[in-house]
């Protein structure tokens, strides 16, 4: 009744809900893990999961924007390729460390800028525009690489991105790092509550007097910020660029982004669950190669646990919505 | 239908309401905003399962699982929230779940033949049955529901709030069709915030508030301040406002808008608000009242003609501009143009003015929430809480939590197009009182509603529009109800 | 190494060839964990790489285990795999790198830590990352596949031929070095390569890629195929269009194709090899390092540290002898 | 807008003329294929170009009907390479020619149904339980092949599939006939409308009495049927089964449904649009090979091509809505 109980309290309630849930779910993992592998829980194992997140955990903070302003943003994996090849050719690593990583982050911020004009002033389809892009960076990275691997000659750079901190690998500290800026700049600035306003009712937010095509157009831009960002690490990581780097990240964020609780019609949705949604991922693939399962069985296993996952996580929000 | 009882996660919608209707009447169901009668009516089509009570078809208990259930029985339901298919034609929309076909095949040509014999019968023959009802007014779209509602042959024919979206000849013709209904037997559920209406076709009122039913089996000539007090609790003395002293400041010219036109649409409009000032607009449904309110807030972008607030001309299409400037808009579609149904309704008032909450670009959610709160207050929405869902509101409060927008914005011009569509007695009269309030502080407001007691009421001067023009001007108190329609009707400028 | 075929190749591992070990390596010895990782199995030739390694470990399953994470294009997870692996301390390492230069750090990190590595076929850019390399020759491949075309066109004396290319996925170095082994060898002759298209090492993108290919060439004189498994493809296109007036050779050898080039029925009359035999040496040599042994034949006591494979051209006349090598596409 | 004065007649036009500038950048293409190169314009290259397209059309028609009921399907291609498989194993093709195009679409028809369940009784989002599917369906068929290629020794199956009749091949006829079906399908049955209908306001549809979950899950299953017969086109057209059939097919029937016009966000579209966007992507990837262009140019300009082409073809429809 109108007065009485107070349903913010109670949306609250089920948001916490799906990412306790979710929480479950990693720890359930984690528990599988610790089990059926005497590897699994050691330091040096948790250090592998995570450096192997962190590239993969960055792009998803910035899918999570993008999907939150109900768009999408397929190109990520090609242009993490293009990035890397980018900032690895000879003439860029001549200049050294800073510069290599200035020119990741600029090819990246570059390309999602060009997709997010083509989305909010070319009034493109997110999903089109964004394969064009996919199909031209793989191209693009390509022709610059020569199709050859560019191994990574300046030292400062891979003792930076190698090195560790305080005990805990740089890469660990940058997703660490990305995912906090998210989730200030999602839930406590007008950048973030615009992003929500706009996948929620774009028209409603563009009477408000809010710069819809312009926030897109960023928002678009940090996706493709955060490829570069990838790149950078995944350069780090494997010591090269390559036009093979970054495959598949773009479905692996947005499967990450969306396990996560944010809803592909946008409007709704948060950072916490995006890195969940990751570590899950990752420790699903960590858990495999501890006990040695076959590429196949792998394959079958983890899209029956990607269901169960999501199955488990609604039970809770269904009964809500349930009429 | 008794004692039924129906939950939400938090909300007890339905706590006991108790139901009866006979063949061949027209049974108004009445409450304020929020009351329930939407939430019972999805009860009794099949569309919410109760969770407690008892609903009894011509004498038997039945359970209705789903709507098709309800359809099969006799029960055709026309929502409140337009249930159609913006992307189907209108006969599709019409034939929709029961389409005209043979073997899985449609048969287009007897849909359209049928659906244009049904539109005739509901006197708008002029509504091209394979035209995509996206394409149509909310008026067309309303009477597409109506079509589609006739076009079950049932026994019980649900209206929900079927006038909000009507100009008054709609109204009467809607009017008709039911008189023809109950004289075939067939009863009519009718739910309406606009009690004439109730006086006109009704027979029994059934009265339910908070969920519960308050009053039942009353007769349609009860006073209209003894429903308003079975609805709300306490006295409402008129519906409509009265004229009251006025609060124009003759010398503060706000708003200016010369020449203004769009192609197709309008053409020529020329007015001015002053500080303080109350400027109402008639017209009926489709003459182009909200193209101009639309276009003199830059959401489409004038062909021709100025806008200027202050003396300081508005950029064309550019809705920053104009909000800079001070210039609000309460949009016609609250849904669709205005709310934020994600959102909880503190950050629906500020979305406006996210620059004066922010530092650095960092919200200030504290301010953020003593802001709207106050508002919240001052406007007397309920429930006050700040941080609730907005679409936890009634339809109401989510109206008076878009004027907070701009009330919170600080805004010197604010336009409002149909602001009490969908209010309730009571709400409405507290939205009067708040646009008097605006005025007397120094705001200019143009309103447009299709309900002449409102504008004739609320207004200083009005404009009558008739297809897309203004054919005239004058002040308020100098027109009548009748005046007013027989222009926008005739269009017999005197 | 020598291949033992008939015995071994009748166990459940149909297909997979296995590595003997003779004299006193082929008695038990000590006990040794043998660490693998490789790219996805997704394709003929992969598959049969993970699966000669199996079938080898099952030949020494007294004294080898293997823990084999078999999985990934992606090279940042396949360091992970690895790096797993030598967090698991396993005793030997080998490792078929998605691509040699991205791996490399991984290598010398295992090395670091005191595991040999036997880094199989995509070679890694440094020594230090292994301790062994043992691989096929992706340059020679090209090569000897465009010798033998050039061969075939001065025989037949064909002055300007028409000389297509049917490559792998473009954007890996194997198939550049194959490429470039292919012009390079043309151009001693004087040829040319003339239409040229790549496919994706699967049998749709081969027939895909193959039908437009035909198209644009309406008469060819011989084709280079670079994979057997895409092959199948190749040859259903050849088909499908009708075209008998080209020759065709193949590459790394698979049983499929080895049995058409005996028949030599259709198109094809050679292919090059590149034999995922290997794998199965791999193994073998990882388990002598593991017990620190030598090779039996080689007056060396130590495993050598790099051991090419050759890229036999198999044609109708040989295809007998390598029939025991051929893999299952 | 709420109210835009577009009258029908309007709307009506605004489709075709899509369309026309659609056929109009197909016959661009076809023109800049006759002028670069001799061997395009001909009866045997016609041939080829239709024979590549027909696989992806019969899917793109089945992905038609999903995208226009506000779905998506990321799994067809990894069922189309389990279909081919499962349809090749020697087992089945002991019983011959039948049992084996019986066997690939029941094969395509169940996952699709299952996809259909996940989606309309599971309530999970499209996007995650058909990426579940792709996941699992492509490690089943490589479990089931054992990752290796199946040849098929059936030669009733080749010469039936792999004939003509009338001088039109066999998987061209399939595929005229597949796109009339499902044009007929979607526009002259109640299967059809409800099918628009749900993507338009599943909430009004369902109040309208229709069983939407039902409805849904059958639309997941047409997807799923043509994924199993394009998996028996692709079988016939390489002579074997595989679990790599279909690589991309998701992705190339989505770009080619988007770009014929139907909305990403369902209730709209077109199949004729549909068989345009197949023939627009074949006809590039053609007139690439004809003239001899390395992948990495390809690429890029792939990517160019279809934001030129989408930009045509929406000038004329963002008139309309420019506001
Ligand atoms: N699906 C829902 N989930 C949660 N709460 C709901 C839902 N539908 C309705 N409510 C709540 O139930 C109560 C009754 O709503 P209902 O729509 O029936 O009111 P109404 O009498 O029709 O009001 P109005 O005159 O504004 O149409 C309100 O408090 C509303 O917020
Ligand atoms: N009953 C109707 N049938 C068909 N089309 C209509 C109908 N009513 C309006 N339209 C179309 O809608 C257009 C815009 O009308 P709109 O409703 O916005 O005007 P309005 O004066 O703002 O009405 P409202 O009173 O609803 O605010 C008109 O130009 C007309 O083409
Ligand atoms: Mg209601
Ligand atoms: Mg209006």
């Amino acid at each position: 009744m109108p007065e009485t109980p107070a349903p913010r309290a109670n949306r609250g309630f089920s948001i916490d809900f799906r990412l306790a849930s979710l929480f479950g779910v990693l720890v359930l993992l984690v528990i599988i893990g610790t089990i059926t592998s005497d590897n699994f829980f050691t330091g040096s194992n948790l250090d592998t999961v995570l450096r192997l997140a962190a590239p993969s955990g960055v792009v998803a903070v910035g899918m999570t924007f993008v999907i939150i302003a109900a768009g999408i943003d397929l190109s990520v994996g090609s242009v993490i390729g293009l990035a890397s090849v980018w900032m690895t050719t000879l003439a860029t690593q001549s200049y050294g460390l800073v510069v290599m990583v200035i020119c990741g982050l600029a090819v990246g911020l570059g390309a999602g800028l060009i997709n997010g004009i083509l989305v909010a002033y070319g009034r493109m389809v997110a999903f089109i525009a964004t394969l064009a892009m996919y199909i031209s960076a793989k191209g693009l990275a390509e022709f610059l690489s020569n199709k050859q691997t560019q191994v990574v000659r300046d030292q400062d750079f891979l003792a930076f991105f190698q090195g560790s901190f305080l005990g805990v690998p740089a890469l660990v500290w940058i997703l660490a790092i990305v995912v906090a800026a998210g989730w200030v700049l999602l839930n406590r600035t007008t950048f973030g509550r615009r992003t929500f306003a706009i996948g929620g009712n774009p028209e409603a937010t563009r009477l408000a007097g809010i710069n819809v095509k312009r926030h897109t157009a960023m928002v678009y831009g940090i996706a493709g910020l955060t490829a570069g960002l990838a790149a950078v690490m995944l350069v780090a990581r494997t010591t090269a660029g390559s036009s093979t780097h970054g495959q598949f990240y773009e479905l692996d964020a947005i499967a990450a982004v969306v396990i996560g609780g944010t809803v592909l019609t946008g409007g709704r949705g948060t950072m916490v669950g995006t890195l969940i949604g990751v570590l899950i991922f990752t420790v699903i693939s960590n858990i495999f190669t501890q006990n040695n399962l076959s590429t196949d069985i792998q394959n079958i296993s983890k899209g029956v646990i990607i269901v169960i996952a999501v199955l488990l996580q609604f039970r809770s929000s269904r009964a809500r919505s349930n009429t | 239908m008794t004692g039924i009882v129906k939950q939400f996660p938090g909300v007890r919608a339905l706590d006991g309401v108790d139901l009866t209707v006979r063949a061949g009447e027209v049974h108004c169901l009445l409450g304020q905003n929020g009351a329930g009668k939407s939430t019972l009516i999805k009860v009794l089509a099949g569309a919410h399962q109760p969770d407690e009570g008892e609903i009894r078809w011509q004498g038997e208990v039945t359970t209705l699982p789903t709507p098709v259930a309800a359809l099969r029985m006799g029960v055709a339901t026309m929502y409140q929230e337009l249930d159609l298919i913006p992307g189907l034609s209108v006969a599709d929309n019409i034939f929709l779940g029961h389409e005209r076909a043979k073997y899985g095949f449609t048969r287009d040509r007897q849909a359209r033949k049928e659906a244009t014999a049904l539109l005739k019968r509901l006197g708008h023959p002029e509504i091209p049955p394979d035209r995509e009802v996206g394409d149509l007014s909310a008026a067309g779209q309303q009477l597409v529901s109506m079509a589609r509602a006739l076009a079950h042959d049932a026994k019980l024919i649900v209206m929900d709030e079927p006038t909000a979206a009507l100009a008054a000849d709609e109204v009467n013709n809607l009017f008709r069709v039911v008189a023809d209904l109950t004289a075939e037997g067939v009863a009519v559920v009718y739910i309406s915030h606009r009690l004439e209406e109730i006086r006109e076709i009704g027979h029994r009122v059934t009265v339910i508030k908070d969920g519960k039913t308050v009053a039942r089996d009353l007769t349609a000539d009860t006073p209209t301040s003894e429903l308003v007090a079975l609805m709300s609790g306490k006295r409402v003395e008129t519906v409509y406002p009265v004229r009251e002293e006025s609060t124009v400041d003759e010398s503060k010219e706000v708003l200016k808008v010369e020449k203004l036109g769009r192609d197709n649409e309008f053409a020529d409009v020329n007015f001015t608000v002053h500080a303080g000032e109350i400027l109402g607009i008639a017209g009926l449904v489709g003459a182009g009242r909200s193209e101009i309110l639309e276009t003199i807030f830059g959401a489409r972008k004038a062909d021709q003609g100025t806008v200027s607030v202050n003396g300081k001309q508005l950029r064309n299409g550019d809705v920053r501009s104009a909000v800079d400037a001070g210039v609000g808009l309460a949009p016609e579609e609250r849904k669709s143009q205005a709310l934020l149904m994600d959102m909880t309704v503190a950050q629906n008032v500020t979305l406006a003015s996210m620059r004066s909450y922010s530092s650095f670009g960092f919200t200030d959610r504290a301010k953020e929430l003593k802001d709207s709160r106050a508002k919240l207050e001052d406007l007397d929405l309920r429930p006050s809480d700040p941080r609730r869902n907005i679409s936890t509101l009634s339809g109401g409060n989510q109206q008076k939590a878009v004027v907070a927008r701009w009330l919170v914005h600080g805004c010197r011009v604010l336009l409002l197009d149909e602001p009490t569509r969908g209010v309730d007695v009571g709400a409405r009269a507290e939205l009067y009182r708040l646009i008097r309030e605006l005025a007397a502080d120094g705001v200019a407001l143009v309103l447009v509603s299709s309900e002449m007691p409102e504008v004739l009421g609320l207004a200083d001067r009005v404009l009558v529009v008739r297809d897309g023009r203004v054919i005239h001007e004058a002040p308020a108190d100098e027109l009548t109800e009748a005046d007013v329609l027989d222009m926008v009707m005739e269009g017999s400028a005197a | 190494t020598s291949n033992e075929p008939p015995a071994s190749a009748s166990n459940n591992n149909a297909g997979a060839n296995v590595a003997g070990g003779q004299g006193e390596n082929a008695q038990p010895g000590k006990m040794v964990t043998i660490g693998f990782s490789a790219p996805a199995a997704d394709h003929g030739w992969i598959a049969a790489i993970t699966k000669n390694a199996k079938a080898q470990v099952e030949k020494f399953k007294a004294d080898v285990t293997l823990k084999a994470t078999e999985g990934t294009n992606d090279s940042s997870q396949q360091i992970a795999q690895v790096e797993t692996l030598i967090n698991q301390k396993v005793d030997v390492l080998v490792i078929l790198p998605m691509d040699g230069k991205q791996l490399t750090v991984v290598g010398q990190r295992a090395m670091d830590a005191g595991i040999p590595v036997i880094n199989l076929d995509r070679i890694f850019d440094t020594p230090l990352a292994y301790r062994t390399w043992i691989g096929g020759d992706n340059y020679r491949m090209g090569v000897n596949a465009g010798t033998y075309i050039a061969a075939e066109m001065k025989k037949k004396n064909i002055a300007n031929p028409i000389i297509g290319e049917v490559a792998g996925i473009d954007s890996l170095p194997l198939t550049q070095d194959r490429s470039r082994g292919f012009k390079d060898a043309l151009a001693k002759a004087g040829f040319r390569v003339g239409p040229r298209v790549a496919a994706e090492f699967t049998v749709e993108t081969g027939e895909r890629q193959t039908a437009n290919l035909l198209q644009a060439a309406p008469k060819l004189d011989a084709l280079w195929n670079h994979d057997d498994d895409q092959g199948i493809g190749v040859m259903a296109a050849i088909n499908t269009a009708n075209r008998k007036e080209f020759l065709m050779v193949g590459g790394a050898g698979s049983k499929n194709m080895i049995d058409k080039i005996k028949a030599d029925t259709d198109v094809i009359k050679a292919t090059v090899l590149y034999s995922p035999s290997m794998s199965s040496s791999a193994i073998a040599l990882a388990r002598l390092l593991g017990q620190a042994k030598g090779m039996g034949d080689l007056a060396e006591h130590e495993i050598p540290a790099s051991i090419t494979t050759y890229s036999a051209v198999v044609t109708k006349e040989n295809a007998d002898q390598y029939a025991d090598v051929a893999f299952d596409s």
